[in-house]
Order: structure tokens, then C-alpha cells, then sequence
């Protein structure tokens, strides 16, 4: 189904012409962009949300359905509790220092530093596994293995999103872009605590119920 | 592409080359109309499904060569056998639930106009918007698999109960492989309608244009910014919901699973799961996907109503208001799809009284629209003619609704065809008529040419009767206690009745053979169609403000600024009898409230 | 498919003319014998049909279940005697295993047939039957047979004796007797069972029955002898 | 055309009242002691919905065949009353018909599902597997054999499991293809799914109510017309769904107690 006819075509090239000049145009396309962009990320938060309330909701019904027992968490979890808590703290420091404008290096590297805590969080909890699979506790052994898995890797999963983009965005601040995309940045500033909020309550979660 | 920085990543330039503006588009007028594609090609297949099922059900003896060169298993000798009934039920549901009420009305009509109508350049986030329609893609893809592999589609049904969905391959043919890629497909269509749900959100929240506010957007905006609402909280519970559907498939997990079942002489190796939770997860959704099925076309029904009336809507607050109760009453209402599923007998009556409240808002609906007309200078067209049987469908279906809401009663006419109808009628061909309508009101707008008009009345007056024809049989048989989801009917007690069915099934051979002409009037028009002028309708809102069809950038460089409410309709404007929304004239507001 | 199904029906061909030409073996041996049972076997109860009118009507008094099968001196019926070890796989017959549902019943209870040897099963009932056997070796299909379908065709690539189920009629089981060689026997009435032309060499024959499980017996034959062999089984009451 | 769609809808409203005020569908005559108020409420769900449809569209017809295609230039009217009295109109309306509705469809629910079976009832288990109901009666002993799923072999009659080498409670239960119940005798269903999702359903007795897998429920009724009456299930459970069924049989307390007999002799 194509959309192009000759008049439109020839309006486009008008358009495109004038794009270039309306420069107030852009300003304000600058202004809103800060403002959707900032509410897109909330609404994502909020549909994250609702599905680890999913599984949450789906974890309280199974428990009351028999054959439920005890999982011991293994004890690295908490350190890299501490690993995601820090990272949040380092990439605020990141945030305020471009805020402040003080030159983007300085930011950057705690922008790196955030990441490479996130990639520690990540290898952490793949320990965490590898700790359960050595009891013999395995994916499918007990529902509370189940969840213990599920939950944990799809938080994972989230972070390393966030690790990808952080990745990214520490590229475009090292190589000093003209364009460094604010907007996204504080998307993911927002993005990444809110990953280390729901890590904490999964593992309250985990520490209750499992 | 380009680097623009994200401030301004949706002021993209001019899309170059064919794939960058047909294929991987971030042009949400384009994607709209793959959406649209696609919801075509899913619609198509759907129905002819349908009719393979109709026939089989009234012609067991029928021979289908064409069905056995298909599928070999399915249809050995021409011969449709139960499972394979059970396949094209499934697929039929699946398909038409998911890749046509969701997608066509939706996230079709919502990609092209939401942004066009609040006045925005574009989405707000035009590379989640093409993820999300290729995503969907996706989806269907996976899900058209389950056709050609040797196992053969699912035979749960669209709903998927577990655990005749999750035990695998002692559950029946097509329960190996089919059922697997049916959950995938499933839950890749929920990413991708969640990535476009959060894009409509945002799109509604922040890129309306100056003195749009949000009071002033057109009901149908409105409808599509509540289904994205109602679409982020549904899919985003559909989606574990499948994930854990998935693991008990392939991962040995129990949560669906209870222990001793034996299928097929096998012990199944599970325990302690509950079919339960797969129901409560699912229908929690699938209350509310109805409302994604129908809010749309209600929106779409009320903006193309208002412009053939040629006067406002008695209240559009009232509309949106009973649209937004709509929305939030169908998250209380699950649990009326579960009254006989053992759930606790308190719950049913918990769930039953708002299901019986949903009645009010849509009553109000349906009134604001009869009392609209009243004294209204209706124009009758393919797109008018198609919302007015709009609403006689969804009265049709709504009243039904009484009946269904009561658990006494469902205790009889539960998993009867009186179901089928319900559903049939409110969600399914309400729902269509709405996506009909928008589309002979907006074809012009999205191609630059006109739709055969006698061509569209043919087409309405054959499917309005033909589906009154094809569902209202359905709900007399529900009272006598027809079961559903049967491929034939062995019991004697039914032989009576085969009469009604062979009617149905003749009715819906022409209804569904009269689609093809729409198909052939939107390919006809689409080529050989009379050009279109800016604003065919008269219409007030701001899609027609704009050249047929519109730039890449909808609105040039000139951003529009609004001055009016949507629906300036029977009063003193420059050009007629209405004022757009983009022109400064002062009009006297003619609002109904 | 069709190319292997044509190769394999010319290979039974080329099997059945050369039986042909060596005959009646003179050399061969005959083994014969008689399988019985000792103590009270379970009471077949009789088969409730009523869900499927279209087959209940085609009995006086309802069918008796066919598990155990016994006769007079205590005969056991429905034993797949066979050469499980000593004789050469021989090549698939071109005639077809032939089995049947009518009645809502298989007939034969037990079908025992060879590798690769064409399998026919047919639908001779108003109502729509569905077949699946449940192997463990072979490949598992699953697939349904309304009234007035072509005769589903199949093949077994691995010898294997494994139940054959019916989903949609649940007292529908059979058993498919899948074997290497063409020296087989299923016991009938008067549980009496014979292989004949049984070449020179030491043998191992068992007999194999849906509950009471498989017995084996060594035997060692040196010409054209006949020999006998008796098996009995331990009947359980339930 | 527009006058066209006001016939045509007139029609539509006409034909569609009609089966149902001629009578021709009719429910299934009710034999159960509580199925008069569930047919009651249906009766009075009916009407109202009867009403609303009807109206609604006789309305739309009206004002699509004085509104549509005017050339003259009548002034637009409004509705007299405007969207307040319409809304209020709804309220008032639709809220009664809701709150009539909910009450009474309470009581019918009720009826089913509050009242406990009574003491004297017969208890049968029902068990749904693929594609067949089967039916357990616990024999002269009163008690129903444990049951094990390893042990199911239905080629051998043991649908449920039973272990009557080792269970003595086992042994005496009566197991039938059809449920054979006493009349004017409460009988205590209690039901078992042996592999997947089912449900029961007897039109006559206005009783549906699914099997859930791993979660046993029960339901009670009273039977009081003798006959032979279908059971089928009305949960898809696979390929076999359609045809899996059941006769249930309503017989007289003497046939029921010789039919017992009949069966423990076998």
C-alpha cells in the first residue's frame, strides 16, 4: 500500500526545505521532546510493573495449591543487592554532573562505572544459579525453584537491557557527540533505578515466599 | 538513520529508498496501513476457516480435495477429522482475536490518525512504532506456522485452558509443536502490543498540538488513547501469563500442572499446578480485550456519526466519560467468564454485579447516540451506513450481556451457542462494522482517491443482514441448550435443529463471499478511485485539514494550532455548515452539554 | 515416501519368491505347543458402551474386555509366540497387516506384524475412531479416522510389541506386535500356537501376553524335527 | 436509503422477537427441583432484554426514517432534555434492571450452590477423563476405593485407578458408563477430572459445572421426572470433545436398588 503521490512528494521537498530553517520550530520540538519522552518511560515503568505484579499475583496462588517448600537463597544475592544499589548511586553522580554541565569525560565515567556494576550484578546472579544448580536445585525442581528462576532472569534480562544502553550512551559521551541525547539519558537514569527498586522488592519477595 | 538526537529523532527527514519508506518505515501513516494489511490478510483467513468449519459441521460427508492437498492428517480423503475441526476453531479464534479486532481497528486506524488528529509530526516514538507492527508481524508469522508443520495448529481454543494446553504431546494432535508456537506467537503479539500501547500514551500525553487540549480531541483520539491504557495493563499480564504456559511446556515446571494426571496412559510428570491460575491470568486479560476490540470502533463510530449527522454529539464528555468507565469496569469483571470453573460461589456474585454495571456506561453510550440523531440532518453513506448498523449490532450483542452476567442463568446457557452469539455480534461484527466504516470515511484521506460508494452499499446491506442472518440463529440455539465447540452433532436431541444450522452456514457462505467485494473496491479504488479533494466529508478535525493523502510530515512545517472543539457542526462557518478545528473564526460553541 | 513405501513392496516381493522357490523347507523344523495359564485369572468385565450408541446397538449383551482371553484346559489366548533371537531379520511380506475397529472394538485384539511390513487400518464403524498406538522405539503418531475415510497406511522401522489406544473411546486398547521375523504365532482358541520351517539352529522363542508379561524358552533345532514347547503363565485375580 | 435501513432495521427487530414470542425454542423440560428458578430469571432477563433490543432498535429506525438524506433546511434540533435527562434516564432505568436482576438471579445461584447436600443424599463420583464420563458408586460397604493413577488401565475396565488386590474398599465400588440415579432422591456428585478440564452438563437438570484437574468439586441435585437424559461436556478437552457424553438415567428407587445389585453381581 504506498502512500506517495506526485503532490505529495513535491510537499515533502517544501517541507524539507523548510524544516531546515524554522530553528524556534525545533526549540520547541526540543521542549516537548523532553516532556514525552520523560512520560514514555513512566508509562514503560508502569507496564513493567504490572507484570511482575503478574507473576507476583500468579506466585500467591500457587502457594496455596500444595507441593510448596523452602528454597535458601543463596547468599550472594545480597552482595549483589549491594552491586545494583551502588550502581543506582553512581549513575545519579552521572546525572548531576551533566546537569551541572561540568565537561561530559567526568560523567562519563561514572556512567561506566554504573555499567560495569550492572554487568557485576548480572554475573552475580548467574552465580546465584550456579550456586542452586550445584544443590541440585534446578529450573523445574520445586514451583519455588520455578519462580526463584523465572523472576530472577527476567530482571536480569531488564538490566542488561539497561547495561546496553548505558553502553551506548557512554560511547556518545567518551567520543564528546554534539547531539548527546539528554532525553534518552534520563530515560534510563529513571529506567535503571527503577530496576534496582523492583530487584529489591523481588528479593523481599523471594525472601518471604520462596 | 539519521543523528538527529532524540530531541528531535521524531522530526525525521524524508524517508528514501523503498525499503526505508514501505518496509522498515518510521512513518506511523505507513505503518498504520501494514497494520491494516495485515489485519486484512488475517481476516481473510479467518473467515474462510470459519466457513470450512460451517460446512463440516452441517456436511460432515463433505468431500474437500483442496482441504486434503492442505493437510494430508487434517483432512484425509476431503474428510475433516475432529482435531482438525478443533485446528481451525482455534486458529479461527486466535487469528480474529488478536490479529483483526486488536490490530485493525487499533492499532491500524490509531497509527495513521491518532498522531494526525491531536496534530502531532509523527508517534512519539517512531522506532518503537515500527518494532512494534514488525513484532506483530512476527507473531503472525510464527503463528501461520503451526499450518505447515507436521504436527498441525492447536486444538485448545483461542482461550488455551490449561492444562489440555501445557501437558504437550499426549493432549492430541497439534498439541506437540502447534500449541508451542501458538504461546509464542501469543506472547511476542503482546511485546509488540505493548510497545505500541506505551507509544499511543505518550504520543496522546505529549505531542498534541498548541490548544489541543485534551477535552478537545476527537472521541475516536479519545477511544484510542483508553484502549492503550487498557491494552498496557492487559498485555502486560497476558505476557506472563504465556511465559509460564511456555515453561510448563518445554521447562518441566508445574504452575498450571496438578499432580496424577494421566493422559493418553501416561502419567504426566507434574504436580501441584493450578489450571486455575492459567484461567484467572487469561481472562484477565480477555475481559478487557473485548474492550480493545470495541472502544476503537465505538470512537470511530462516534466521530463518523457527528460528521454525517452534521451536528454535535448530545454530550462528547458523556461519551468519554462512559468510555473511560467502560475501561476501567472491564479489569473488576473477569471472573464472569469462570462462574462454573469452581472458583468460590461468593466470587461469582462479586464478579457478577459490576459486569451487570458495565450496562449503565454502555447504555449511555447507545442513548447519546440515538438522542444525537434525533433532529439531525443525516447523510446517508457507505461509512454513515455502516456506524448506524454499528449500533443496532452492538445492541443487539450488548443485550445479550444481560443474560450471560448472571451466574444462575450461565449455569444453562454457559459454553452454549448463545455465548457464540454474544461475543459474535458485540465484540466481533460490532467491532468490524466500526473498522468498515472508518475505513470508507478515512480511505480517502489515506490514499488520495475515493471508494466506490454503490459498490460500499452493496457490501453494507449484504453483510448487515447477512450477519443478523448468521448470529441471531445462534443465541435461539443457545436456549435450547446447543453446546459449542462441537465439530458434529451426534446427539439425537439436536437433529431437529440441523435445519437452523445448514441456514447459518448457507448465510455465512454469502455474507463472507460478499467481503470480497470490499476487497475488490479497496484494491479498485485504491488505483483507479476518483482523486479525493482535502476534506471530502465537510469534516471538522484535523486529518482533514491536510493534503489526501498526507506528507510524510503530515503537517509540512506549519505546526497546527487549535481554536475549537472537535465537532463544529451545524453552525455559521466560512466554508459551510462547520468550523475546523485548526480555524481561528470564532464560532459560537455548539456543543450538546 | 511413495519411492520408499514401492522399494519396500518390491524387497517383500523378492522375500515371497524366494519362499517361493525354496518351498516348503524339508530341512525345516516345526515348533509347536500350547500356552495355559495356572490359578484364577481376572473376570473381564463386560464393556459399557452407552456414550456410543452407533456401537452399543450393535450387541445383545455388552462385549466382555479382552485382556485376558482364556479357553477350555485353561488355555490362553491372544499370546504373541515369536523367535526372539536366533533367526535372521527377514524382509518385510508385500501382503498388508490388516486392522480393524468395528464395533468399537479392534479386530485383532492383538495384531503382530513385521518390520516395515505395510500396516492398513481401517474404520468399519458410524462414528469416527482415532488410533494411537504408544510406542516407545518407533515413531509415536496420533491420528483420527472418520467414517467413510481411506484406510490410514503405516510402517514400523523398529520391532517393538506396544499398546494401541483409541482416545476417543477409552476402552478401545489393542496391541501391535512389531517383529523381526516372519516366524511368529498369535495363540488363538484352545491357546495352540506353530512355527514351521524353522531352518537348523539354536532358537530362543517367547511368548509375550498383555498382562502376565513374556517368557522365554531356548530350543535347538537340528533338521526337519518338530519339536514342542509349552508355556504357562502365573494368572493374577486382579 | 435512509428509509431503506429504518424498514430493514424495523425487520430485523420483527424477525428476530419472533422465534422467541412463537415459541420456537423452547428450553428442555426441567426436571430438577431448582431449575424453575433459574428458568424464571431467564424468562425475566427475556423481557427486559426483549424490551431493550426491540426499542432500541424501532428508535434508531424511527430517527434514521425522519432524519436521514433532509434537503430542506428544517433547523437541527436537539433531543428535548439533552444528555443530562438521558443519562439520568439510563441510570434510573438500566440501575433498577440491574439491581431486579442481581437480586433475584442471586436467589436462583443460591438455590445451586449455598444450600448443602442434604444427609440422606446418594453419594456418586463422577469421573471426566478423555473423551467419556465414568461413574462410581461406593457398593454395600458405603466406601469409595482410594484411587491411583498408575493403576488406570482402561483396557482392563479400571478407569479410576482402583487397587482391589490390595484395597478391600476398592472391590465392592460400582463403576458404570451411564449415571443411574433413584428419583426424588438428592444426589451428591462429586466429580473428578482424570486428565484435563471437563464439565457437566444435563439440560434438563439445569445443572452445568466444570471438572478442574487437581481441585475435586461437587454439585447436588434432585432428579424428579423419570427418563433417560444426555450428559455431555461442555469444556473443550481435545479432539474426542464432541463426542464425549453420557446418559444420565432416572429410575425408581426399586429399579435403582435392583440395578445395584445387577452391577455388584458382575
Amino acid at each position: 500500500m504506498s502512500s506517495t503521490t506526485l503532490s505529495s512528494i513535491s510537499s515533502q521537498a517544501g517541507a524539507l526545505s523548510k524544516t531546515r530553517h524554522v530553528t524556534a520550530q525545533n526549540v520547541l520540538m526540543a521542549q516537548r521532546s523532553e516532556r514525552y519522552s520523560s512520560s514514555g518511560i513512566w508509562v514503560g515503568v508502569f507496564a513493567i510493573t504490572m507484570s511482575f505484579a503478574a507473576f507476583t499475583s500468579a506466585l500467591f496462588v500457587r502457594e496455596g495449591t500444595g507441593d510448596w517448600t523452602h528454597l535458601a537463597l543463596p547468599q550472594v544475592l545480597y552482595l549483589n543487592t549491594l552491586l545494583l544499589l551502588a550502581s543506582s548511586g553512581t549513575l545519579e553522580i552521572a546525572r548531576h554532573r551533566l546537569s551541572k554541565e561540568e565537561g561530559t569525560r567526568k560523567a562519563s565515567g561514572w556512567v561506566l562505572v554504573t555499567l560495569l556494576l550492572g554487568l557485576a550484578f548480572c554475573v552475580g546472579q548467574y552465580r546465584a544459579w550456579l550456586d542452586l544448580r550445584a544443590q541440585g536445585v534446578f529450573l523445574a525442581t520445586n514451583p519455588n525453584s520455578s519462580f526463584f528462576y523465572l523472576l530472577t532472569f527476567l530482571h536480569a534480562l531488564h538490566v542488561c537491557i539497561g547495561v546496553a544502553v548505558l553502553v551506548y550512551l557512554a560511547g556518545r559521551l567518551l567520543a564528546s557527540h554534539t547531539t548527546f541525547r539528554l532525553g534518552l539519558f534520563r530515560n534510563t537514569v529513571v529506567y535503571w533505578h527503577f530496576m534496582t527498586v523492583l530487584w529489591v522488592y523481588l528479593l523481599l519477595l523471594c525472601r518471604m515466599k520462596l | 538513520m539519521q543523528e538527529g538526537s532524540l530531541e528531535q529523532a521524531h522530526v525525521h527527514a524524508p524517508p528514501q529508498g523503498f525499503i526505508r519508506k514501505y518496509i522498515f518505515s518510521l512513518d506511523h501513516k505507513v505503518i498504520g496501513k501494514q497494520y491494516y494489511a495485515l489485519a486484512l490478510v488475517a481476516v481473510f483467513t479467518g473467515m474462510i476457516l470459519s466457513w470450512l468449519m460451517r460446512i463440516h459441521m452441517v456436511w460432515p460427508e463433505a468431500k474437500l480435495p483442496f482441504l486434503e492437498w492442505f493437510s494430508k492428517n487434517g483432512a484425509p480423503g476431503g474428510i475433516i477429522t475432529p482435531e482438525y475441526y478443533l485446528s481451525l476453531l482455534t486458529m479461527h479464534g486466535t487469528l480474529m482475536v488478536f490479529f483483526v479486532l486488536t490490530n485493525a481497528p487499533f492499532a491500524a486506524f490509531g497509527n495513521y490518525f491518532l498522531p494526525i488528529q491531536i496534530g502531532a509530526e509523527d508517534m512519539a516514538f517512531p522506532r518503537f512504532n515500527m518494532m512494534s507492527f514488525w513484532t506483530t508481524f512476527l507473531a503472525w508469522v510464527v503463528l501461520m506456522l503451526a499450518f505447515v508443520i507436521p504436527d498441525g495448529p492447536p486444538i485448545a481454543g483461542w482461550t488455551a485452558y490449561a492444562p489440555l494446553s501445557a501437558v504437550g504431546r499426549d493432549a492430541g494432535p497439534g498439541m506437540q509443536w502447534g500449541a508451542s508456537l501458538w504461546g509464542l506467537s501469543i506472547a511476542i503479539f503482546c511485546v509488540g502490543s505493548l510497545l505500541g500501547a506505551l507509544n499511543f500514551i505518550a504520543t496522546t500525553l505529549d505531542l498534541r498540538a498548541k490548544g489541543m487540549t485534551l477535552m478537545r480531541m476527537p472521541l475516536s483520539s479519545w477511544a484510542w488513547f483508553i484502549t492503550s491504557c487498557i491494552a498496557l495493563l492487559a498485555f502486560a499480564v497476558l505476557l506472563p501469563a504465556c511465559i509460564l504456559l511456555i515453561l510448563d511446556r518445554h521447562a518441566g515446571t508445574s504452575f498450571y500442572i496438578p499432580a496424577g494426571l494421566v493422559i493418553s496412559d501416561r502419567l504426566q510428570p507434574h504436580s501441584g499446578g493450578s489450571p486455575l491460575l492459567w484461567q484467572h491470568l487469561f481472562w484477565f486479560f480477555g475481559h478487557p480485550e473485548v474492550y480493545i476490540a470495541i472502544l476503537p470502533s465505538m470512537g470511530i463510530v462516534s466521530h463518523i456519526l457527528v460528521n454525517s449527522m452534521r451536528k454535535p454529539l448530545l454530550s462528547a464528555r458523556v461519551v468519554i466519560y462512559s468510555m473511560m468507565s467502560i475501561g476501567f469496569l472491564s479489569y473488576m469483571v473477569w471472573g464472569h467468564h469462570m462462574f462454573l470453573s469452581g472458583m468460590n460461589p461468593m466470587s461469582a456474585l462479586a464478579f457478577s454485579f459490576p459486569t451487570l454495571t458495565i450496562t449503565i456506561p454502555a447504555t449511555v453510550l447507545t442513548l447519546m447516540w440515538l438522542g444525537s440523531l434525533y433532529g439531525a440532518k443525516i447523510q446517508i453513506n457507505s461509512a454513515s451506513l455502516f456506524a448506524l448498523g454499528f449500533i443496532s449490532m452492538f445492541v443487539s450483542g450488548g443485550v445479550s450481556g444481560f443474560f450471560l452476567a448472571q451466574p444462575s442463568i450461565d449455569i444453562y446457557l454457559h459454553a452454549t451457542y448463545f455465548v457464540v452469539g454474544h461475543f459474535h455480534m458485540v465484540m466481533g461484527v460490532a467491532s468490524l462494522f466500526g473498522v468498515f466504516a472508518g475505513t470508507y470515511f478515512w480511505f480517502p484521506k489515506m490514499t488520495g482517491r475515493m471508494m466506490n460508494e454503490s459498490l460500499g452499499k452493496l457490501h453494507f446491506w449484504l453483510t448487515f443482514v447477512g450477519t443478523y442472518c448468521i448470529f441471531m440463529p445462534f443465541h435461539y440455539l443457545g436456549l435450547i441448550g446447543n453446546v459449542r465447540r462441537y465439530q458434529s452433532f451426534v446427539d439425537d436431541f439436536m437433529a431437529p435443529y440441523l435445519g437452523w444450522h445448514k441456514f447459518m452456514t448457507i448465510a455465512a457462505l454469502i455474507t463472507g463471499a460478499s467481503q470480497f467485494i470490499f476487497l475488490f473496491n479497496l484494491i479498485y479504488s485504491r488505483f483507479k478511485g476518483k482523486p479525493a479533494p482535502e476534506n471530502p466529508w465537510n469534516a471538522t478535525s484535523l486529518e482533514w485539514s491536510i493534503p489526501s493523502p498526507p506528507p510524510w510530515n503530515n503537517f509540512g512545517a506549519k505546526h497546527p494550532i487549535v481554536y475549537h472543539d472537535p465537532y463544529q457542526y451545524g453552525v455559521k462557518g466560512s466554508k459551510g455548515d462547520f468550523v475546523m478545528q485548526d480555524s481561528p473564526e470564532q464560532v459560537v460553541s455548539a456543543s450538546g452539554d | 515416501m511413495t519411492g520408499k513405501h514401492v522399494v519396500c513392496s518390491v524387497v517383500g516381493m523378492l522375500a515371497l519368491s524366494a519362499v517361493a522357490v525354496a518351498g516348503p523347507n524339508p530341512a525345516g523344523g516345526t515348533v509347536s505347543g500350547k500356552v495355559t495359564y495356572e490359578g484364577t485369572p481376572a473376570k473381564m468385565k463386560p464393556i459399557d458402551m452407552s456414550k456410543e450408541p452407533t456401537c452399543a446397538k450393535m450387541y445383545t449383551t455388552p462385549p466382555l474386555a479382552e485382556t485376558v482371553i482364556t479357553g477350555s484346559g485353561n488355555s490362553l489366548e491372544n499370546v504373541v509366540v515369536y523367535i526372539s533371537a536366533g533367526a535372521p531379520d527377514d524382509a518385510a511380506p508385500s501382503t498388508a497387516a490388516v486392522f480393524t475397529q468395528k464395533g468399537c472394538r479392534y479386530i485383532p485384539h492383538l495384531l503382530a506384524f513385521q518390520v516395515n511390513q505395510e500396516l492398513k487400518i481401517q474404520n468399519e464403524d458410524q462414528t469416527s475412531h482415532n488410533i494411537h498406538p504408544l510406542p516407545k522405539l518407533n515413531r509415536e503418531w496420533n491420528k483420527s479416522q472418520p467414517p467413510g475415510t481411506p484406510p490410514i497406511s503405516e510402517k514400523y522401522d523398529k520391532a517393538e510389541i506396544f499398546p494401541v489406544k483409541c482416545n476417543v473411546h477409552p476402552w478401545m486398547h489393542g496391541t501391535f506386535a512389531v517383529l523381526k521375523n516372519s516366524h511368529y504365532a498369535v495363540t488363538g482358541d484352545g491357546g495352540s500356537f506353530t512355527l514351521p520351517n524353522l531352518p537348523p539352529g539354536k532358537y530362543t522363542i517367547t511368548a509375550w501376553h498383555e498382562s502376565y508379561g513374556d517368557q522365554s524358552q531356548e530350543i535347538t533345532i537340528t533338521g526337519s524335527e518338530s519339536k514342542t514347547v509349552n508355556f504357562v503363565f502365573k494368572a493374577k485375580p486382579y | 436509503m435512509g428509509k431503506l435501513l429504518a424498514i430493514v432495521l424495523v425487520l430485523i427487530a420483527v424477525l428476530s422477537a419472533y422465534p422467541i414470542v412463537s415459541h420456537m425454542f423452547v428450553l428442555p423440560q426441567d426436571i430438577s427441583t431448582h431449575g424453575h428458578a433459574i428458568d424464571e430469571q431467564i424468562s425475566e432477563t427475556m423481557v427486559e432484554a426483549g424490551i431493550s433490543f426491540i426499542g432500541a432498535q424501532l428508535v434508531l429506525a424511527f430517527f434514521v426514517w425522519s432524519f436521514s438524506g433532509r434537503k430542506d433546511d428544517r433547523p437541527l434540533k436537539n433531543f428535548p432534555g439533552g444528555a443530562r435527562a438521558l443519562v439520568i434516564a439510563a441510570f434510573l432505568l438500566v440501575g433498577t434492571e440491574i439491581l431486579a436482576l442481581g437480586v433475584m438471579g442471586q436467589k436462583a445461584w443460591a438455590s445451586v450452590y449455598f444450600t448443602p447436600a442434604k444427609p440422606d443424599d446418594i453419594q456418586v463420583q463422577a469421573q471426566a477423563e478423555q473423551f467419556a464420563f465414568y461413574f462410581r458408586y461406593p457398593g454395600p460397604d458405603g466406601k469409595f476405593g482410594g484411587i491411583h493413577p498408575e493403576k488406570i488401565d482402561e483396557g482392563n475396565q479400571n478407569y479410576f485407578g482402583l487397587d482391589p488386590a490390595n484395597d478391600v474398599e476398592a472391590r465392592d465400588d460400582i463403576v458404570s458408563g451411564e449415571l443411574v440415579v433413584p428419583v426424588d432422591r438428592e444426589v451428591h456428585l462429586l466429580m473428578h477430572a482424570k486428565d484435563v478440564g471437563h464439565s457437566f452438563y444435563v439440560r434438563e437438570l439445569r445443572i452445568q459445572q466444570d471438572f478442574m484437574p487437581g481441585l475435586d468439586l461437587s454439585v447436588h441435585f434432585t432428579a424428579t421426572k423419570l427418563g433417560k437424559y444426555e450428559i455431555v461436556c461442555t469444556q473443550l478437552c481435545g479432539l474426542g470433545h464432541y463426542n464425549m457424553k453420557a446418559y444420565l438415567n432416572v429410575v425408581s428407587q426399586p429399579d435403582f436398588d435392583k440395578w445395584l445389585k445387577d452391577q455388584a453381581g458382575q
